[in-house]
């Protein structure tokens, strides 16, 4: 295939190993063990993990590439999920036309976003995009409420009308397919104390992602990216070499409005609620950290972040004191009430404080992100190995 | 370079290898139903929220269920275990397996309380999920546990929703809802204020909001009261003045705050200091209704609240059996009486795995074949009945006011009335419930 | 005409708060170009320095009374702050009641201490990084200060009452011959406010280091050619907008009771306002403040909601911030008074 | 009948006049100076040919086209480009990319998404980028980062980018401002060879003298916002009107000495 160069296949590659084998490589420790607490390797985590990725990458396209940072990008996560629920509630259970619609709303909504917020460049663009985005919120958690079914969030129901279903006999709720293939179906297999989960909507998130990746891939390393990238760092060379940017940065927001769009359909997909909180500006910065935190215009460092982010909301808020107590029941008691009480500030409750701890470490100390940290380990390990120059120069090139 | 790849790659192989060779293949073993326990214990999942503006009320839920799992464990003086009518809880676990549990955080959001609550579905085995200080919240990890096909006990939610039309048949509420704190409120404001009272509504403008002031209109209004305005604020305030300064003038002589949580601090904080209660209206004394009260938040009011009317579900001041059990348990541990919200969590703990052992397993079907229609008493609030039908709770009502001389800073409230249970019951297709479809109970797997 | 008074009024309040929070932020901006997400942070210190002082002084003596019972039915633990103990009941309780006003003296060397620390422990290492760095590193210190307040002092709102003399309210209207009552603290927190903010502008107008300040603020390469030590004077200014901050959440305990996440709640309100009022202007993030604030006091009124809901926008008083915020973005590129090319690139 | 024909051009900031009943004639082919004492106007002047700013009145006319009250990107698409005082180039792109961006840029300003062919795919912008940096002598620097280069460098980098656009009107606003004497010369040099190869019309913002008299054909001279004297370069030197309006900045008296 000569649509995308070495170096990207070898990052492609790279990240589709990485996906394929994620049951694996997620859950290190044995089921039985302390520290399963840290196994991150189920459906539901590593279904969040692809779509935040997803989410990410997209976001990137904007901020990443062209330098317009968006503050409401939530939103467009939100109406993907609504416009997806809408369709299970609607149609059928089948994700395709859920996630052809979601992209299709994040597309017409961010286009008129965009064509609004885009006359403004830096923070007046950011807060235009952040006023966008908090009245959606607003009107979704009340005024929209029929539409939204605000507080609560929108879900499926028993009385839908789902023209295209077969009728439900069973008095179940029905479930997300994708042509028969429920999205929830897990296939477990047990490997000495290991126990491996093999999910199909995380498998559908994946391939989504590789999707997705390939498609960020293409657009960094083509002329309208290259013209992104001009963007970002000379606006007034752009004008005067004739080219109107408008419609560029025009592009990558919707383009990137519709990777959110995506993102909350298969959010849906997996999981059918859509809730107003998607919308809410937090939801908007965490966006905006897991791309910085992960390496902003960089292709895979956004999906690292996305990563960083949900293990740490899932798996820290989750160790209570009870489970630290078990870890050290080892050592003697004072001592181990002692640890325990220091580490109670940091996990279960307190997941928080160590969230704020870790951004602000990583922003000090790796301005380039978890990608910087990432090449500085190959760097070092490189030089150990006693590489030439131009080896570690090409590898460099290959991680962006 | 290249020596360093093959051998990298030898050394890759030689593991997979292994690990190919090695393997006892076991798919899980057909069960009934969603994670059905298989060692010597059991797991439930605690959902509370941990962070946000509920934190504190998630941290006292989360105390209570500790208490509770100790409790059915065996351990400590075995609370309300020694006062329940079903004798079946023996203090050696669940169907005589160790209850474990793990926690989450909901963070008060639904999207996030989903997360959480799948994550202990899916990783750490839970059976039943429970927890959650809001209704949205309840509602989401409900339609989750419908789909899922565990059992969810319901924490604090009050909304009319909840049992109303987004019942689940693998969803139960312990906590009373806005039509019972209406309909138990409506004739002590009756007879304390008058029949002849004009009221203006402040609402939170979302779901539970409606349907709190829904139900209290009602309810006021079979009793004669007239409502002058109902004006819905913004989730987001923080500020009520100005919702507040217009209620003066417009002719008022009762303000009602259907506000919870923060909103609820604020509001009434805004409509003190605006003289509101000094002033006299129509030739009466203007009065202050706040109709879900929690002891928690109406600490954040301080001062304010002393005389204001409200209801809630249970309060540890309460003289019966149970409730003293509980809060002599609880503070024995804690060192300070818990909140309703602790009393619903620990309850609801104990009916599941009473549910449990009556039923003889973890099914959700038996459990909650085992849970419908069941009657109980010595949980708080005298005799009790989980209907069948809608899968809510029914018990007597509390209506409280703020103590106006309190001796401790948990001494907050004093219970004003004990609204038997007749007078709060409802028919099931009553409209304010109606729609909605409770379902088949969905055992998973 | 009552209402619209007391519209205004509330107005001017919610702006006070709003002015103050964008006060501070366009300080830090304006001289050392550091977006500051942690700034609602600070505020809300402010407001735990109140609430601290409140604790202390209720720290107390225990004795056992045994004539009555706590709720396990133990003796009842009776307890009686040392300050009642050690200057009597009179004076001791004055302090306590006092405590809010009295937190004030105690904020102000706190806050500049604070500011201080985090310039030059943290801030100072960021001025030649991107913005999107310095909104990240001081939105997770944000979040850290806050988890630091949640851990000791829970997630609940604190009661922290105003003095018992401004308990109540004040016929305001009588002086123009309307009916009006407000509250007394509200009052006190504007005129506050208003003395906060015009001793900033005095200061910065008429002292020689608010000239050195100004100056920086317009060209800092050029002062600080002048062999003026400008980072130095930065950095009190970066004390002094922490102070501000501080000094806003003290007095605001009284209206609303604190709790550890009220920073952020303003935090993003206070963006909106300082880019409407223009990024780096001073005047025009105060301006800012009260039109946003009284905008919103009146889009709460029944009968504007009325209007805008027969044009098809419900709740606008949900959305009237964003939505003026909007609008004048779109008419004015750069907010009410903003300079160009400032935070566009 | 000039290519760019400014007349009456009136421009006041506030109470400041900054451009006064301002003509000039700037004739096809020829390199025409505008030269002028500190805040004579004379970027005023060039700001208002490339849309940055608008007269208060007055007409700039471009190859029968005004130029006033249109995008900066649509002057240029009528065939004006413009050098800036310090190099506007993509300073985090390659110097390769930067060559690149004119190429794909389309003459008639329209948009298509190219999104998924690769740069290196379209093998007619390569081979047009390739010829144009081996024109100005950059193609062994063609991987470097553009910020990284030399002042010079950014220079012909920058005037590569805007003669690969052919454009009938080049503006320098001072080309050669904060450049080392080889530099200075190097750039004389391209300019007079560019302009004898491609007869491009140039107008140019200059300060030094040296500069001006060896490049330009004829000569404007702005003075407190209007244009004092137009004429050929032998008879501005020593013009009585010009040096009353340089009297006092003795550096430019000494800079029309030293040549």
């Amino acid at each position: 295939m000569n649509t995308i160069s070495k170096a990207d296949m070898k990052t492609l590659f790279f990240v589709a190993i990485i996906a394929l084998l994620a049951p694996f490589i997620l859950n290190p420790f044995p089921t039985d063990s302390g520290l399963a607490q840290f196994n991150a390797g189920y459906p539901d985590l590593m279904q969040r993990f692809a779509i935040y990725g997803i989410l990410a990458i997209g976001f990137n396209i904007l901020f990443g590439l062209t330098g317009y940072l968006s503050f409401g990008h939530a939103a467009f996560l939100g109406v993907g999920s609504y416009s997806a629920v809408w369709m299970f509630k609607l149609l059928s259970m089948n994700i395709i036309p859920a996630l052809i619609l979601s992209v299709i709303v994040a597309g017409l909504f961010s286009l008129l976003i965009g064509f609004i917020s885009l006359r403004r460049s830096g923070i007046y663009f950011s807060i235009l995009t952040l006023a966008f985005a908090q009245m959606s919120f607003a009107l979704a958690y009340s005024v929209l409420t029929p539409l939204t079914n605000g507080e609560t969030g929108l879900q499926i129901t028993l009385n839908d009308p789902r023209i295209l279903a077969a009728e439900n006999v069973s008095g179940n709720l029905p479930v997300t397919t994708l042509f028969g293939l429920e999205m929830r179906d897990t296939w477990a297999m047990q490997v000495g104390a290991w126990d491996f989960q093999f999910n199909i909507g995380y498998y559908i998130c994946a391939i989504f992602l590789l999707l997705a990746f390939y498609l960020s891939i293409r657009i960094f390393r083509s002329p309208f990216g290259m013209m992104l990238r001009a963007v970002k760092t000379n606006q007034n060379r752009l004008n005067y070499t004739g080219i109107n940017t408008r419609p560029y940065t025009l592009a990558a927001f919707v383009i990137s409005g519709m990777y959110a769009g995506l993102a909350g359909g298969l959010m849906a997909s997996m999981d059918p609620l859509a809730g107003a909180e998607r919308m809410q500006w937090t939801a908007s910065g965490e966006i905006v950290l897991m791309t910085i935190l992960g390496g902003t215009g960089t292709l895979l460092g956004p999906v690292m972040g996305a990563g960083f982010i949900k293990y740490f909301e899932n798996i820290f808020s989750k160790i209570n004191d009870t489970v630290l107590h078990g870890w050290f029941s080892w050592m003697p008691d004072g001592l181990e009430n002692i640890i325990v009480w220091v580490l109670h500030l940091f996990t279960g409750k307190g997941w928080h404080l160590t969230l704020g701890i870790m951004f602000m470490l990583i922003v000090i100390f790796l301005p380039g992100g978890l990608m910087e940290g990432m090449s500085r380990i190959g760097n070092w390990w490189k030089r150990r190995k006693g590489d030439d120059d131009a080896e570690s120069k090409s590898t460099t090139t290959a991680a962006e | 370079m290249s020596k360093f790849t093959r051998r990298g790659l030898i050394k890759t192989s030689a593991t997979v290898g292994a690990g190919l060779a090695m393997p006892t293949f076991i798919t899980s073993p057909l069960a009934a139903y969603t994670n059905a326990p298989t060692g010597g214990s059991v797991t439930l999942g605690f959902n509370v929220p941990q962070s946000g503006p509920y934190a504190d009320e998630g941290a006292d839920e989360l105390r209570a269920y500790k208490l509770a799992v100790e409790h059915l464990n065996g351990g400590g003086d075995g609370g309300m275990m020694n006062t329940f009518s079903s004798k079946s809880l023996t203090g050696n676990g669940i169907l005589g397996k160790k209850v474990e549990y793990v926690t989450g955080d909901t963070q008060t959001k639904s999207d996030a309380a989903r997360a959480s609550a799948k994550s202990m579905i899916e990783k750490d085995g839970a059976v039943m999920i429970t927890g959650g200080s809001s209704s949205g919240v309840a509602i989401a990890v409900q339609g989750l546990c419908q789909e899922a096909g565990v059992i969810f006990m319901a924490g604090l939610t009050h909304s009319n929703d909840t049992t109303g039309k987004d019942k689940k048949a693998n969803g139960f509420r312990h906590f009373f809802n806005g039509y019972m704190s209406g309909a138990a409120l409506a004739p002590v404001l009756e007879a304390r204020y008058g029949k002849d009272r004009n009221a203006y509504h402040l609402t939170a403008d979302y779901t539970w909001g409606w349907t709190q002031q829904e139900s209290i209109q009602a309810a006021t209004e079979a009793k004669g009261w007239n409502t002058v305005n109902n004006v819905l604020t913004p989730l987001a305030t923080t500020d009520f003045s100005s919702y507040v300064a217009p209620v003066l003038n417009s002719g008022a002589d009762v303000l009602v705050l259907n506000h919870y949580g923060g909103n609820m601090i604020n509001s009434l904080t805004s409509a003190v200091q605006f003289g509101l209660r000094d002033k006299m209206v129509n030739g009466k004394n203007f009065e202050i209704v706040v109709p879900l009260y929690s002891r928690l938040m109406a600490r954040g009011a301080g001062e304010n609240v002393k005389g204001i009317f409200g209801s809630t579900n249970w309060h540890w001041s309460l003289s019966d059996e149970g409730s003293k059990a509980f809060v002599k348990s609880f503070g024995t541990k804690y060192g300070f009486p818990p909140s309703q919200a602790a009393h619903t969590t620990y309850v609801q703990t104990l009916l599941y795995a009473d549910a449990c052992e009556r039923s003889g397993t973890f099914n959700p079907c038996g459990v909650s074949e085992a849970l419908e229609g069941f009657k109980f008493d010595g949980m708080g609030n005298g005799p009790t009945e989980y209907r069948a039908e809608d899968h809510q709770c029914f018990k007597d009502v509390l209506v409280v006011k703020g103590k106006e001389n309190p001796t401790s800073e948990f001494d907050v409230l004093e219970v004003v009335e004990i609204t038997p249970r007749s007078q709060v019951e409802y028919a099931v297709d009553h409209p304010m419930f109606a729609g909605g479809a409770l379902g088949k109970c969905n055992p998973g797997a | 005409m009552d209402a619209i008074l007391l519209q205004i009024l509330n107005g001017l309040d919610k702006g006070s708060a709003y002015a103050l929070i964008a006060l501070g932020l366009t300080l830090i901006f304006g001289t050392l170009g550091v977006v500051n997400f942690a700034h609602g942070a600070l505020f809300m210190l402010g407001a735990f320095c109140a609430v601290s002082l409140q604790k202390l002084v209720a720290v107390s003596k225990i004795t056992i009374d045994p004539s009555q019972v706590d709720f396990l039915g133990n003796p009842l633990k009776v307890k009686t702050p040392y300050v009642i103990e050690w200057f009597g009941p009179k004076i001791g309780n004055a302090i306590i009641d006092w405590n809010v006003p009295l937190a004030i003296i105690i904020a102000i060397p706190v806050m500049l201490l604070i500011g201080y620390v985090m310039e030059r422990g943290l801030i100072k290492h960021f001025y030649k990084r991107p913005h999107a760095d310095q909104i990240l590193v001081t939105f997770g210190l944000a979040i850290v200060i806050q988890e630091l307040v949640k851990a000791n002092f829970g997630a609940n709102p604190i009661p922290t009452p105003a003095p018992d003399q401004f308990v109540g309210s004040f016929n305001v209207g009588a002086l123009i011959g309307l009916d009006a009552s407000y509250p007394y603290w509200r009052l006190i927190y504007f005129a506050f406010s208003a003395l906060i903010i015009s001793s900033v502008f005095a200061f910065l107008r008429f002292t020689t280091f608010g000239m050195v300040v100004r100056a920086g603020m317009a060209d800092r390469e050029t002062v600080g050619l002048l062999g003026i030590n400008i980072d130095r004077r930065f950095t009190i200014m970066f004390g002094i907008a922490a102070a501000v901050a501080g000094l806003a959440g003290v007095m605001y305990t009284p209206i609303n009771s604190p709790n550890y996440h009220m920073g952020m709640d303003f935090l993003v309100l206070s963006f909106v306002v300082v880019v409407v009022g223009g990024m780096g202007s001073l005047p025009g993030a105060v301006s800012a403040g009260f039109l946003l604030g009284i905008l919103e006091s009146f889009a709460s009124m029944n009968e504007v909601k009325g209007f805008f809901e027969m044009l098809y926008l419900p709740s606008i008083d949900q959305i009237i911030i964003y939505l003026v915020a909007i609008i004048v973005l779109l008419t004015r590129p750069r907010g009410l008074m903003g300079k160009a090319g400032v935070m566009e690139e | 009948m000039g290519i760019l024909e400014v007349q009456n051009v009136n421009k006041s900031f506030g109470g400041l006049k900054a451009l006064h009943n301002v003509n000039l004639d700037i004739e096809e082919g020829k390199i025409h100076a505008i030269i002028g004492p500190n805040g004579a106007g004379k970027s005023t002047l060039l700001n208002c040919f490339v849309g940055k700013l608008t007269p208060d009145t007055g007409t700039v006319m471009f190859d029968g086209h005004s130029l006033l009250g249109i995008k900066p990107y649509e002057i240029n698409q009528l065939g004006v480009s413009r050098v800036f005082q310090t190099p506007e180039i993509f300073s985090e792109l390659s110097v390769w990319e930067n060559t690149l961006i004119p190429c794909f840029a389309k003459r008639d300003g329209s948009f298509t998404l190219n999104a998924l062919s690769r740069v290196s795919d379209n093998k007619d912008m390569a081979e047009k980028a390739e010829k144009m940096l081996v024109d100005v002598d950059l193609i062994n620097k063609k991987d470097m980062l553009a910020s990284s280069m030399s002042r010079g460098d950014k220079r012909r980098l920058e005037m590569a980018m805007c003669l690969s656009q052919n454009p009938k009107l080049l503006l320098l606003d001072e080309p050669t401002a904060g450049m080392a004497r080889a530099d200075t010369e190097s750039t004389i040099e391209l300019l007079k060879s560019i302009q004898k190869k491609l007869k491009i019309t140039m107008a140019i913002i200059e300060h030094d003298m040296g500069v001006v008299f060896s490049l330009a054909q004829k000569i404007s001279v702005l003075a407190q916002g209007t244009v004092i004297v137009e004429d050929i370069p032998e008879n501005i030197k020593g013009h009585p009107k010009v040096k009353e309006a340089y009297l006092g900045e003795a550096q430019v008296e000494g800079n029309m000495r030293d040549d």
